[in-house]
């Protein structure tokens, strides 16, 4: 629980193959530590071979050639996002003649060759100003910032977590995440109770990020279903985490198409171990798709061209084990989707979170029914009619109650000596959420007793207990 | 029942949350023999409650009915006995996501308070890390602890009674994140620093009063935290409803109103009904500033 | 322009039958200055007598018998807002044991029998509190003003203005005013450009709010022509205002069922001083109703019972002289329209102001057409809805551009030593705008034109110049 | 044309704003046998402005076409050259109604920087009241200067090039409202005072930061202002737009998708579109607090 030694260096030290984050001041980017492979980050490229050994947090300098140098741990970040400034409070004295910068090009090369590092070149070029200190703040900040993109060389390698991610891709790429907004995103987990050791339901379009985000929360504990439309689940941002293996396994998924068929109970007639059931026939459907439709294209293609029967023959191999693999693989995705069925059949998940580009109503809806009674869902969407309308069906249906539709306002501020004021610009809106808890209904009563046998199946990770608290009173458990 | 694991039915010494309808709820700690008073009549908690299925509809004496809910520390923040002003779900979710707070976090915590907070921070370090917590007020310590017990959490947490500013948290060098709720946090921080791993973690200080954040704001940087950064989050819940809009006459051209006995229906009584969300007439609009910063690796 | 004497007090001085503005605190409360007539303000009743003859801006004492006592300037409100408060910062010390409070309810009474006034009877609850010092600042706020609202007796008379009077019924009746909230307004009547000497169309039903912020930013100068549904203009919060007689002069009215008559040019046909327009023909239309109603109904029951011969005479009588007296209204009333039609048929105004319950897309469509090119319209709705389907079809339609789907966000301040924050209450919302900017369209040709002769008919008020300065380039006026 | 009283047609010396599209425009001073360049091609003074009605549609050289449209000072503001950082509208409405200024008002203004709140002020108090506006720059007073005789209000404005903490406004007694927008507000405040009529007026001071605004407050308190009202207003634009969500396949209750050759339509296809209103992605989150305050009679 509490440890302190260097023996734990080891959990903070970056060795190849993991998931990192770059970071240059505001500005994140996700990767890998892979040797003599080239990152481009803020338009320089470099070599991520020497952080390897080094502890997360580290900055590094690049250098000629794209090798990375380790700075002294406490001389980075810090020092380098304090600029001894003394702003103007109006551009009263500025006269625009363009030759209020002294130092000229071949100035700064010449720094540049006596080794001085991006941070004292931007300090040279703020003192070699001759306007800068009538500048205005905010035009201070908007020259430091564009000096320093240019001339910074320094980059710290992050271990990644949700809140940097999920900064990450608002910054970078808000499409990919259907524009969550990071505090959206840390209202969902916690109004979702997303916590170690429950069954949480996960349907989302944003790169796998929300996925992640309900990942760290579980540590690794209880099980995740995430729900997937068209070819197969998209996980980029999940991976992004660098999740150990055995975060992995508590990931189960299970394709929209078969919602249905799951909530008819036919999914275990059709699929279970009993049925046998044609692989070939399940191929083109939605479920496979997209990731083999390559493949096959290809196949056909081939087969099309005249060859001669050696040719042929090996083709026919080739052909033969190919179908074979196919059949493995299939029957592996048939002992998967079993089993995830097996985790919802229950009806009895602890959570459900959504966050996607699909139309929210008809998701919620059809996804609450694995949901057992008390327990909290949340809904994202980046716009609100949706969710109007998710919250009038759902009061129409009932089987949910404490229903909010909530946006957040969020506002960063500069706190400064005597120049303390909300940071200029900020995110116009991020998102609205829709949270709910499930309550019985009043047909409850079979589902009820279906649930609890249910819960006897369920695989270990659910129900982790702790006993020696809880036990207390389980004499009085009816 | 605990409050970091879920349950699925209500036993003796549970506590469960009575909803008894919009915005409307209150805590109840079951007891074989016990009734509990509503404004829908009494619920006896043997035959009401023990043995029951979390989220059950429940039917009062007087007839009308109650659902029964799990807690949740979110549920327990809307519910608890107020000790001091505490903290709500949006801050503590903030706190939550920005603190990097996980399954196996160590947690460095001062005030308890009411322990609103808390209860959070318990739910999401479980079932591996631990909270270690600071409460200057002996009773409200003592409070806190008694909750932890009936909550099935205590394995979780430390409650320390002392003075953070004097007396730190009582650890050193294996918190992943501290978080400071005090009136002069800057007298805490060196504590804060070297409750923090050497490895580095996290730290948040929550105050109203800017002048408190630019106190803290100073002395984080001369002690070398990095990364600081001082935001606000308000949450605003939309009321969803139908309006009825009056469309207006505008005649017709030859300078007679619709409303003539000759032109059934009406257009002057003639509506549009909408679908919309209007926001409260009043909200929250400041609770605290929530400053948070890194300590590097050290 | 300039004043600095004593003659000018005239103008700051209450005279009887102002309007006037009650003040305590953060409440208001328009009245009108009546002698001997009783006044309820904070659940106290005074007569405003003694106000006759006081400057705006004086602060009375209401005594026994609930005459009021000015207070000299200075003493006033500014020291009742400034307790000496020692706040504690959590609740930390504070047993509640219900006997906190020092003072009993006998030595209250006595204080005030001493002649204490009710700040100085909130200082010394204070005073005599033992968990005052200890409680939270917000728990203090809450208690000063509960006390003070129980044992204040001051009350501040103010001149009425926009200000004033958007702040008292956003405070205490929002629903009458559509919860237009003050700043709302404010980016109303700039964005309209709403000012001295221009032609303003107004449709509101914000209890006639909107519309005296409209004359009071025109000054008296111009023209403002009200549209109004129904029976009549709603212009009680415009009457708050109590603005000098000429102002009303500057004011008109058309009934919103008479715009497509108006339109299509039908109106003057109609109504003209050429055709003579039976009066009686037009009684029952909507444009009169409500007001005229009830006579009515009256005049029918009576005419119904048996009657004598004498009685009958003079009832016969009356009734003539009603129906006299029903004619010249009515001549007046066709006067006023034809001449209110004058000043929109030429489709020339230079703004447009709607903020209503009734959905703001047909009537933003259909007044618009009144308007000139190249002039500002604004239209305010409390939901977002109705602006979005404006917007939709005014992109749709043309003739109007920088369309401008707005809302506010508003929060004070407090401001002291050591603890300023965000005061902690706000508004949730201040309601929707939808601004933009007429221009003209293909078919416009025609219609300016007509509307450059129209402009030679307008009445005198539309035209004031500032001759001086505009005229030195008008040999270039085409 | 002037800036506070609409013309019909544009004339020669005008100042036309040239809407080239959404978000672009740009203003154009009215010349004879001048030429503008757009990217939509040259515009031709005399042939295409002059004479023109305000709010016509002009087609440029290149086929393009423009909105030429009548100058207001929210226009105008959108469009001024800058000498410093400007007050946008958002602001200068709350100013404006807060100030309680109307026809008739006298006001005192510092510092008068890009002219940007001085147009507005200027619309509101005429044709009969007065603005007093002192400039510690004195090239930025003396385009400014220009710039009124321009746009034809001249008459209705006195600049003054002096340091107002030193000097104050140049007037004593006459102002209904004073307007201050300089770096130490609380070295006007006594200046201001006294340039308010003794019956009383109001005051408005601007400022980026909060340790201005403390300041600027402590010193209003001592100089016996009242109402001390600190505040922000923050303006949202929101985009309209149509969009288009894909609507889940949950599949048949037999365990097929809908994407089978035999039910068409494929409904995994299925969508549903919404009108919304969507939020910039990137807004104005502070241009100052606007601390208000009344100057009591005296």
């Amino acid at each position: 629980m509490a440890d302190n030694g260097d023996d734990v260096d080891a959990e903070y030290s970056i060795r190849d193959g993991d998931y990192i984050v770059l970071k240059r001041g505001e500005v994140y980017k996700a990767a890998q530590i892979q040797k003599k492979r080239k990152v481009i980050f803020e338009k320089q490229w470099f070599f991520l071979d020497n952080a390897v050994g080094e502890l997360f947090g580290t900055t590094f300098e690049i250098q000629a050639g794209g090798t990375l140098k380790p700075h002294a741990p406490k001389q980075a970040p810090s020092a380098a996002d304090k600029e001894a400034k003394e702003a103007g409070t109006d551009n009263r004295n500025i006269v625009d003649d363009g030759k209020s910068q002294k130092l000229t090009r071949d100035d700064i090369e010449m720094l540049k060759e006596q080794g001085l590092k991006g941070q004292e070149i931007v300090q040279q070029l703020i003192d070699n100003s001759t306007t800068f200190k009538d500048k205005t703040e905010f035009a201070q900040d908007k020259y430091i910032k564009k000096k320093k993109k240019k001339y910074d060389n320094n980059v710290t390698v992050l271990k990644p977590c949700t809140r940097i991610l999920a900064m990450m891709y608002h910054g970078r790429e808000p499409g990919k995440i259907c524009h969550l907004r990071h505090d959206t995103l840390a209202q969902m987990l916690t109004l979702g109770n997303i916590h170690a050791g429950s069954k949480v339901l996960v349907f989302e379009t944003c790169a796998g990020l929300v996925l992640g985000a309900v990942m760290e929360r579980m540590g690794g504990y209880g099980s995740v279903v995430q729900f997937y439309p068209g070819g197969g689940p998209t996980r980029a941002g999940m991976e992004n985490f660098g999740f150990p293996p055995h975060f992995h396994e508590t990931l189960h998924e299970f394709p929209l198409c078969k919602v249905n068929t799951l909530l008819a109970g036919k999914l275990g007639a059709e699929w279970g171990p009993e049925a046998s059931g044609d692989p070939q026939e399940e191929a083109p459907d939605g479920a496979e798709g997209e990731e083999e439709a390559p493949e096959e294209t290809q196949g056909m293609e081939v087969s099309a061209e005249g060859e001669d029967s050696k040719e042929k023959e090996r083709k026919e191999k080739c052909r033969e084990k190919k179908a074979q693999e196919r059949k493995v693989k299939m029957e592996e995705k048939r002992r998967k989707l079993v089993a995830t069925a097996a985790l919802l059949e229950g009806r009895d998940a602890d959570g459900l979170v959504i966050a996607s580009r699909f139309h929210p109503c008809p998701v919620l809806l059809g996804l609450l029914k694995f949901l057992a009674p008390s327990r909290p869902f949340v809904v994202y969407c980046q716009y609100r009619e949706p969710l109007i309308e998710c919250y009038t069906k759902l009061r129409e249906q009932g089987g949910a109650i404490n229903l909010r539709l909530t946006d957040s306002w969020l506002r960063h501020y500069q706190v400064l000596p005597n120049r303390t004021h909300p940071v200029l610009l900020m995110s116009g809106g991020g998102g609205y959420l829709l949270t709910g808890i499930t309550v019985a209904t009043e047909t409850d009563a079979a589902a009820i007793t279906t649930a609890t046998q249910a819960k006897e199946e369920e695989p270990a990770s659910k129900r982790i207990r702790l006993e020696e608290v809880d036990g207390t009173s389980s004499n009085n458990d009816a | 029942m605990s409050l970091v694991e879920y349950s699925a039915c209500i036993r003796e010494g549970d506590v469960v949350i009575v909803f008894l309808g919009h915005d409307s709820m209150m805590a109840v700690r079951v007891q074989k023999g016990a009734q509990t008073q509503t404004r829908y009549g009494a619920i006896r908690h043997s035959s009401d409650l023990i043995g029951r299925r979390f989220g059950s509809k429940v039917t009062c004496s007087k007839g009308g009915w109650v659902y029964v809910l799990h807690p949740t520390p979110e549920l327990w923040t809307l519910n608890l006995p107020h000790r001091t002003q505490i903290l709500y779900t949006t801050d503590i979710a903030t706190i939550t996501l920005m603190l990097d707070l996980k399954p196996g976090a160590v947690v460095c915590e001062s005030g308890t308070g009411s322990g609103s907070l808390s209860h959070a921070i318990l739910r999401t370090i479980a079932p591996t890390g631990h909270l270690h917590t600071v409460e200057f007020h002996a009773e409200r310590a003592q409070k806190a602890r008694e909750e932890f017990e009936r909550h099935h959490v205590a394995h979780l947490v430390t409650v320390r009674n002392q003075d953070v500013c004097r007396h730190g948290f009582g650890v050193v060098g294996v918190a992943n994140a501290v978080f400071l709720d005090i009136p002069s946090p800057w007298e805490a921080i060196h504590h804060a620093k070297s409750a923090i791993r050497r490895q580095g973690g996290r730290l948040c200080s929550f105050s109203p009063c800017i002048e408190q954040v630019q106190r803290t704001c100073e002395i984080l940087v001369s002690a070398g935290f990095t990364e600081l950064s001082t935001l606000e989050v308000l949450l605003r819940t939309h009321d969803v409803r139908s309006v009825t809009l009056p469309l207006p006459d505008f005649g017709s051209e030859d300078g007679h109103t619709h409303t003539g006995t000759h032109t059934p229906p009406p257009p002057s009584s003639a509506t549009a009904t909408i679908k919309t969300a209007t926001p409260p007439r009043e909200m929250a609009a400041h609770t605290g500033y929530l400053t948070f910063a890194t300590k590097p690796r050290e």
